[in-house]
């Protein structure tokens, strides 16, 4: 088994099993226990939990504490970081932090836009963009030196990964996309949530012929729709979501007591035929404000219990 | 061009209540392209003024001037034998303009009049958008002629986000993913390729970053 | 519908606008021969006999709208809700009696239904005689029932009766749609014989039958009757004493190759006399014959014109303003109000005011030469006259100025009558105050008047016709039989156009032979050059001096021609349909290709003819009417009836559009028993290709079921397409509709000028005309050209906008706002307008963020000394 | 027509109303009127294409800037119609005088008189 970090992560993924993610947002207060009671739900279930870094550029609790919360309870976490706060002195000091942690994952995002959080009238930074912070990260790992070139002390063992969506505009450059994350250096690719399966497998289908899916572990995301309203938001509101008219349509189809149950079904039905697809090595669970239900989906897909590595 | 707005009369009034005499002086270069600060746009701040104090019964003397350019110190130095007359001088001017005057005549107090918003380019008549934010080290070669940084919200240098909503920018369904435009353009020239080549972590220091700027040419100077 | 005083004024828009008196309401007291101050009134003239002696005469008398008091059962006369089309046009004006509100005239309530019924008077051979249809009636019902629409303050339904609907002229069809579909105007096919009265609501209800034959009857508020246009037994009179033959329903005979020429050489005629008409042909029509009679006249032009010498003009820039200010009383019309010698005496306090005076009538010959005495002898640099209107007046007191040397814009007008004294009569001391505001204000602006001058260029007196169709050949002859060199420009290798294709006229006049000699005398013609395979590459210039640079021949070798005027007769095609088989089986085919069929093979193989109207015309790609293609099926059926008439011939259309005269012939296919069967555009005939005919499918309204008919020819009433002109447009910046077709630059004043000045229009270029509309409005091209041609330079107007070139910011706005495409920014960076190309509007003026142009005349000092001294004092 | 219509109204002559500038309007306000009005061609029937429909923009623009400095955006307005409507024309005149006597005079003028300064 060959593996660069120490990640519990990546050494699932190179030992060929179906890696499982989750994720869990800080809280808009101080309150650490917020986090590890999160984590406490889900944490037999998944192999690694992803904390997000201000999502949708509203202000929480940082996503550093929180993973070092997660770590101390010894669940595995996922640093989300995001370039639209920080520039690269900041970036690169928190990357340190978190490895005097011993945290062993990170995803380097670009971030919302500021616009739709809490502060739209402050600044952004995006010193890097989130190619450039994969980039970032890689270097600070592999060649044990900062950007400025001189070297690091302990440099960072972190196993890299990058976001990829599969639906989003343009449709052309979205495999060329993916492409060029892996050749700025990500090991894991978390997608955006699928529901239109067709198009994810297409897309899957141009990785492949490119032989992207032996460069990178991609795990497809996915998220439990909880009523018709949210598929319609979802399909209507969010940039780069693609939920097609048939989801909507089975979830308004059933009496609203039992939507929340028809979305977990779906939910499961796309992971059973996303393990299918050649190239997806894992499942990426966003369980928004609904982490109670991450065991029952990763159970009923089959995806329980989650395999022991050393 | 540079391309300013006018500032609403309600802060220009604010800011000269306390003053008597007043000289509004425009510039006739970008502003007045814009429709900011011509010569136009001083008089009817000047009208708009004599009005709004004569119906407050407050005597006023305010006085018009159109520079040719507010930028250059020859042109300032037209103001020199009547800026003693005035409290304060409104400068339709970009800020450079306004700066460089309040340099210039540094006992008189220089007020902005319009808001400077950007570096562009007029799409038609009453419309102009952003097209450079100077950044000191232009990379339109490699993004087939689109700068990503004036135009990307995120000034995203590997783009698009996830943001980008058939071929609009999500933070405005009217504005262009600039991305979308890149790769667009890419295409038309058959140089899709090229969105592969990762561009590098960019050099800031020849942005406002490294404090700032000046350029300096040697050849030219005496 | 009102009653009216003795003394009128007939209409508000009447020329001149002057007084008459009317014989039948006046009480003979002539009192107002004494009262008239201008002694304009001679109350015991009578009538004089006067002879004049001249080359040509253009008869245009008019028409009078039919009287449908004889057709007794619609109630006419009986009934007060029921009213003719003339006097509801009244009804909706606002200064007709009711002063544009919408109400009926019984109990002066608005109407919430109204009908129309059309043809009365017209297409009616059993009650009053007229087979012809009125051509104008369906157009203008549709105007009223739309104008209705809006006067009406709540919900009102309009309803027009009618056989067809006949909007066959330029974008006429569209507003007809528009009509239709957009503000709900209703059409139903029927003609209606009865109207009768509902006693208690003074209502009117109409019994008719519908297209399916049933029997229906509807109560309406009101009934307007569409009544057509006749000719009045009294022109009878006058054809005959001027030895001039008129047709069986009293029009003037004409010539379709000719139309204008009436049967006595040397006399003209225009406008309805001719024919029933709309406007835009009567005015294009009216040209037309001025083309005529001027080509008879050609020798004589000039001869009794007389030029006047202008002094040497007097320098006056250095001078202070010397203003002198006459204040006029206009008889009492300012004098019976204002107090005009105070007037005047408050002028001569104004400053640099060193003389005033009033006059009686400033305008009079007399007051002309004191005026001139004055200016002479006090040193006067500027005029101020406080009169009436600078529109009508502005240009009799310039010359004034002028002939005293002094710069005609050194003069300014206060309008102390029309919108003074006319105005506020019931207040006279206000109206003195006011006389006086306006006084002082033109003062100030005289006082800051300057000299301009204004540019004179000599007019290249050719002129470059581009087509060599019927258009443009009649259009070169136009200009060349007037003593006008012509160069016509034809892309084609020979002249003739779409003309070559067709046989005769529906007339039966020979085309080939008219178009044989047509061609003859154009290429014999000294002031005639044509160039075939040509191609128009490049244009430069203004009206009077344009360049053409044009590629000709196989050869290409490029030529540029100089010219005054351009006439466009680029013509049309026949569209080439895509429906209904055409092209796959060969017995379809095209009216043109059945015209000639017909001529060639004759019709003795004919059993059973089917045509298809409408085909390209009236629909989502080509909204319009075609106009020629009815008469073209009427004609070729009645072709076939004459050469075999066995021959079964049926009619598939959607209105029959046989407008005007042409009525008779559709009237003689009935007659002969060519079938006529209305289709619906959303039901259209089906046809199919069998061994034993195409087969055409249709519906029998009457009968309520399909018809099926098995054809040995299907002939198709294909519409026109107008040539593709879009590079040529281009060129010359050329407005052109959806269609293609060239824009005019008023469709009712000005239609056959293009917008560009110089530059004007004629045949299917314009839109889609038989030949002897085409001939007419080639004339008439001709005409308008010449009427420019024959000046021997261009005064351009002084009052054009002038860029201050170093306070330009170069920024492109004044170029973006004009109208004309006018300003540029010249190698120097700055704007530069060319004053012979500027219109006057002053738009890049108010637009230009620098300040830096200003309009000539109104400059911005020059307007807003007027806002200051309005206001002087206020304050 | 000669239909009676008040007399305070003055009328100053453009090629166009394109021609107006916001410079005009706001300078009649200045020296004191209490109201202006811009008489221009229809819409769409514009001689010089679009001069009308530039006039009604710098209407709005002077509407605005004297509404913010408080003499009332109302007092300046645009009117279209054509040459041949001169009932409408009186009615105008009527309606706008109607409208600023609603308004009262122009408030720099009443300020004026109450502090007595010069300009």
């Amino acid at each position: 088994m060959n593996t660069n970090t120490p990640s519990k992560l990546e050494k699932i993924l190179a030992a060929g099993h179906l890696a499982v993610t989750s994720e869990c947002g800080p809280p808009r207060g101080s309150d650490g226990e917020f986090v590890t009671k999160k984590a406490k739900m889900i944490k037999d279930h998944v192999d690694a939990i992803n904390v997000t870094d201000n999502q949708t550029s509203v202000t929480r609790l940082c996503s550093l504490a929180a993973c070092i919360h997660l770590k101390l309870m010894g669940v595995e976490p996922v640093l989300q970081m995001v370039t639209r706060d920080r520039n690269r002195i900041a970036l690169q000091s928190d990357i340190l932090g978190a490895a005097s942690f011993d945290i062993y994952n990170i995803l380097c995002l670009s971030g919302d836009h500021q616009i739709f959080g809490d502060n739209p009238h402050g600044q952004n930074v995006f010193d890097l963009d989130s190619i450039n912070l994969v980039q970032t990260v890689r270097f600070m790992r592999d060649e044990a030196k900062f950007l400025g070139g001189e070297d690091i002390q302990r440099p960072p063992k972190m196993f890299v990964g990058a976001a990829a969506n599969p639906f989003a505009d343009p449709f052309e450059i979205r495999v060329r996309r993916l492409a060029k994350k892996i050749a700025a250096g990500a090991e894991f690719i978390q997608t955006q949530c699928v529901y239109n399966v067709e198009k994810f497998e297409s897309w899957m289908k141009m990785a492949r012929d490119r032989g992207l899916h032996e460069k990178t572990y991609i795990l497809a995301g996915v998220t439990p729709l909880k009523s018709a309203g949210m598929a319609r938001y979802m399909k209507n509101r969010v940039p780069g979501m693609d939920v097609p008219d048939g989801i909507v349509k089975r979830m308004s189809g059933v009496p609203k007591e039992k939507q929340p149950e028809e979305g977990i079904k779906i939910c499961v039905e796309t992971i059973q035929r996303l393990r299918e697809v050649e190239g997806v090595r894992g499942f990426h669970i966003m369980a928004i404000e609904w982490e109670e239900k991450v065991p029952e989906i990763v159970e009923r897909s089959g995806l329980y219990p989650r395999p022991e590595v050393v | 061009m540079i391309v300013a707005k006018q500032k609403p009369i309600e802060e220009i009034i604010e800011g000269v209540r306390d003053y008597e005499k007043i000289l509004i002086a425009g510039c006739n270069e970008c502003v007045t392209v814009c429709e900011a600060g011509g010569k136009k746009e001083v008089g009817i701040l000047a009208s708009a003024l004599r009005m709004y104090f004569m119906n407050q019964g407050k005597n006023m003397k305010i006085d018009e001037v159109t520079l040719e350019r507010q930028c250059d110190h020859e042109y300032l130095e037209e103001l020199r034998k009547i800026i003693d007359r005035y409290d304060v001088v409104i400068s339709l001017a970009c800020g450079a303009g306004v700066q460089f005057m309040a340099e210039k005549y540094f006992r008189t107090r220089v007020l902005p009049g319009v808001d400077t918003c950007f570096m562009g380019v007029t799409e038609e008549r009453g419309v102009w958008s952003e097209r450079c934010q100077g950044c000191g080290k232009c990379i339109l070669g490699e993004t087939a002629g689109i700068c990503p940084i004036s135009r990307c919200a995120k000034r995203i240098l590997n783009g698009p986000c996830g943001g980008s909503t058939k071929g609009k920018c999500e933070i405005d369904k009217e504005l262009d993913c600039a991305w979308q435009l890149i790769i667009d353009r890419l295409n038309e020239l058959g140089r899709l390729d090229d969105y592969e080549k990762i561009i590098p972590i960019k050099d800031w220091s020849t942005e406002r970053a490294g404090g700032p700027r000046r350029v300096v040419r040697e050849d030219l100077r005496l | 519908m009102d009653e009216r005083k003795a003394a009128y004024i007939e209409y508000a828009q009447a020329v001149p606008l002057a007084f008459a008196i009317d014989p039948d309401t006046c009480i003979g007291c002539g009192l107002c021969e004494a009262m008239c101050l201008a002694k304009a009134i001679n109350y015991d003239d009578t009538e004089r006999r006067t002879t004049l002696s001249v080359g040509a005469l253009i008869l245009s008398p008019g028409s009078q709208g039919f009287d449908p008091s004889g057709l007794e059962l619609l109630g006419y006369g009986r009934f007060s809700n029921v009213v003719t089309s003339e006097e509801f046009e009244r009804i909706l004006s606002a200064s007709g009696p009711y002063r544009g509100h919408l109400m009926r005239p019984l109990d002066r309530e608005g109407p919430r239904r109204i009908a129309w019924i059309q043809c009365v008077g017209s297409r009616d051979v059993n009650l009053c005689g007229n087979g012809y249809c009125s051509s104008v009636c369906c157009m203008y019902a549709i105007k009223e029932a739309m104008i209705a629409k809006e006067h009406s303050h709540g919900e009102l339904d309009c309803t027009v009766f009618n056989i067809d609907m006949r909007t066959f002229g330029k974008d006429y069809e569209k507003y007809y749609q528009r009509a239709k579909d957009k503000s709900g105007v209703r059409f139903v096919k029927s003609r209606i014989h009865t109207i009768d009265e509902v006693r208690e609501t003074g209502d009117l209800s109409i019994e008719y039958v519908d297209e399916g034959g049933e029997l229906k009857r509807e109560t309406f508020n009101m009934v307007v009757l569409s009544v057509g246009l006749r000719i009045p037994d009294s022109l009878l009179d006058l054809a005959r004493r001027l030895g001039v033959e008129v047709n069986k329903y009293k029009f003037a005979a004409t010539h379709p190759f000719s139309p204008v020429s009436t049967s006595r050489p040397g006399i003209f005629v225009s406008g309805v006399f001719q024919g029933p008409k709309d406007i835009p042909t009567s005015v294009t029509e009216a040209s037309a014959a001025a083309c005529a009679a001027a080509t008879v006249l050609a020798e004589a032009r000039g001869r009794d014109a007389k030029s006047i010498e202008m002094p040497v003009e007097i320098d006056v820039a250095e001078e202070e303003p010397r203003i002198g200010v006459f204040v006029c009383n206009c008889g009492i019309n300012i004098g019976g109000v204002v107090d005009v010698p105070a007037v005047a005496e408050y002028a001569a306090t104004l400053p640099n005011v060193v003389f005033t005076d009033q006059n009686l009538f400033t305008c009079s010959q007399d007051t002309q030469d004191k005026i001139k005495e004055v200016i002479k002898e006090k040193n006067l640099n500027r005029v101020v006259v406080a009169s009436c209107s600078p529109r009508t007046h502005e240009q009799m007191f310039q010359e004034t100025l002028q002939a005293c040397g002094l710069n005609k814009y050194l003069f300014e007008m206060a309008n102390i009558r029309n919108h003074n004294s006319w105005v506020h009569g019931n207040d006279p001391e206000t109206a003195t105050n006011k006389a006086k505001d306006l006084v002082r204000m033109a003062v100030a602006r005289a006082n800051l008047l300057k000299p301009l001058k204004e540019k004179r260029i000599p007019i290249n007196r050719r002129g470059l016709v581009i087509g060599g169709g019927i258009a443009g050949m009649n259009a070169a002859l136009g200009l060349a039989d007037q003593g006008f060199e012509a160069v016509i420009v034809e892309k084609e290798a020979q002249l003739g156009g779409l003309a070559r294709e067709l046989t005769t006229t529906i007339e039966g006049e020979d085309i080939q032979a008219y178009l044989y000699e047509l061609i003859e005398k154009v290429n014999q013609h000294k002031m005639i050059q044509v160039l075939t395979e040509s191609l128009i590459v490049g244009f430069t210039g203004f009206k009077g001096n344009f360049t053409t640079e044009i590629l000709v021949g196989p050869r290409m070798y490029e030529r540029k021609i100089q010219h005054g005027v351009v006439i466009v007769a680029t013509g049309a095609n026949e569209y080439k349909p895509k429906e209904y088989l055409y092209g796959q089986d060969p017995r379809v085919m095209t009216q043109i290709e059945l015209g000639k069929r017909l001529e060639v093979k004759g019709a003795s193989d004919l059993k059973r003819v089917v045509m298809i109207q409408c085909v390209g015309s009236r629909n989502e790609e080509n909204p319009n009417c075609s106009r020629v293609c009815c008469q073209s099926a009427v004609k070729n059926a009645l072709h076939i009836k004459e050469l075999n008439p066995d021959a079964e011939v049926y009619i598939l259309y959607r209105d029959i559009r046989t407008y005007g005269l042409l009525e008779d012939y559709f009237t003689e296919a009935r007659r002969k028993g060519v079938a006529f069967f209305r289709y619906h555009v959303d039901n259209p005939p089906v046809v199919e290709s069998a061994r034993e005919g195409v087969i055409v499918t249709f519906k029998d309204h009457l009968l309520q079921r399909d018809l099926q008919v098995p054809a040995d020819l299907l002939a198709l009433s294909s519409g026109m397409v107008p040539e593709d002109t879009e590079e040529l447009a281009s060129i010359l910046k050329l407005p052109r509709n959806e269609e293609g077709y060239f824009i005019e630059a008023h469709v009712k004043l000005r239609p056959v000028d293009l917008a560009n000045e110089g530059i004007f229009l004629c045949g299917t270029a314009h839109s889609p005309k038989l030949i002897s509309e085409t001939i007419s409005q080639a004339l008439a091209a001709a005409s308008r050209a010449t009427t420019f041609l024959s000046q021997p330079e261009i005064v351009l107007s002084a009052v054009t906008a002038n860029v201050d070139q170093d306070r330009c910011a170069a920024c492109l706005i004044c170029v973006r706002a004009c109208p004309y495409d006018v300003p540029r920014v010249n190698e120097k960076g700055a704007s530069e307008i060319d004053e012979a190309l500027c219109h006057g509007c002053g738009i890049c003026a108010a637009e230009c963020p620098a300040k830096a142009i200003q309009l000539n005349w109104y400059e911005d000092e020059q307007v807003l000394s007027k806002v200051e001294a309005l206001l002087e004092g206020v304050l | 027509m000669r239909i009676q219509y008040p007399e305070n109204i003055k009328i100053i002559g453009v090629p166009c109303t394109g021609k107006v500038d916001v410079l005009h309007l706001l300078r009649a306000f200045e020296k004191g009127a209490d109201g202006v009005y811009v008489v221009g061609c229809l819409e769409g029937d514009c001689r010089f294409n679009s001069g009308n429909l530039r006039a009604r923009k710098r209407v709005e623009q002077a509407q605005h800037i004297l509404e913010s400095i408080g003499v009332g955006g109302e007092r300046v307005q645009m009117y279209n119609l054509s040459s041949g409507e001169g009932p409408r024309f009186a009615e105008i005149a009527v309606e706008m005088t109607e409208k600023i006597r609603k308004m009262g005079p122009n408030p720099i003028k009443i300020s004026k008189e109450k502090n007595g300064c010069m300009i």
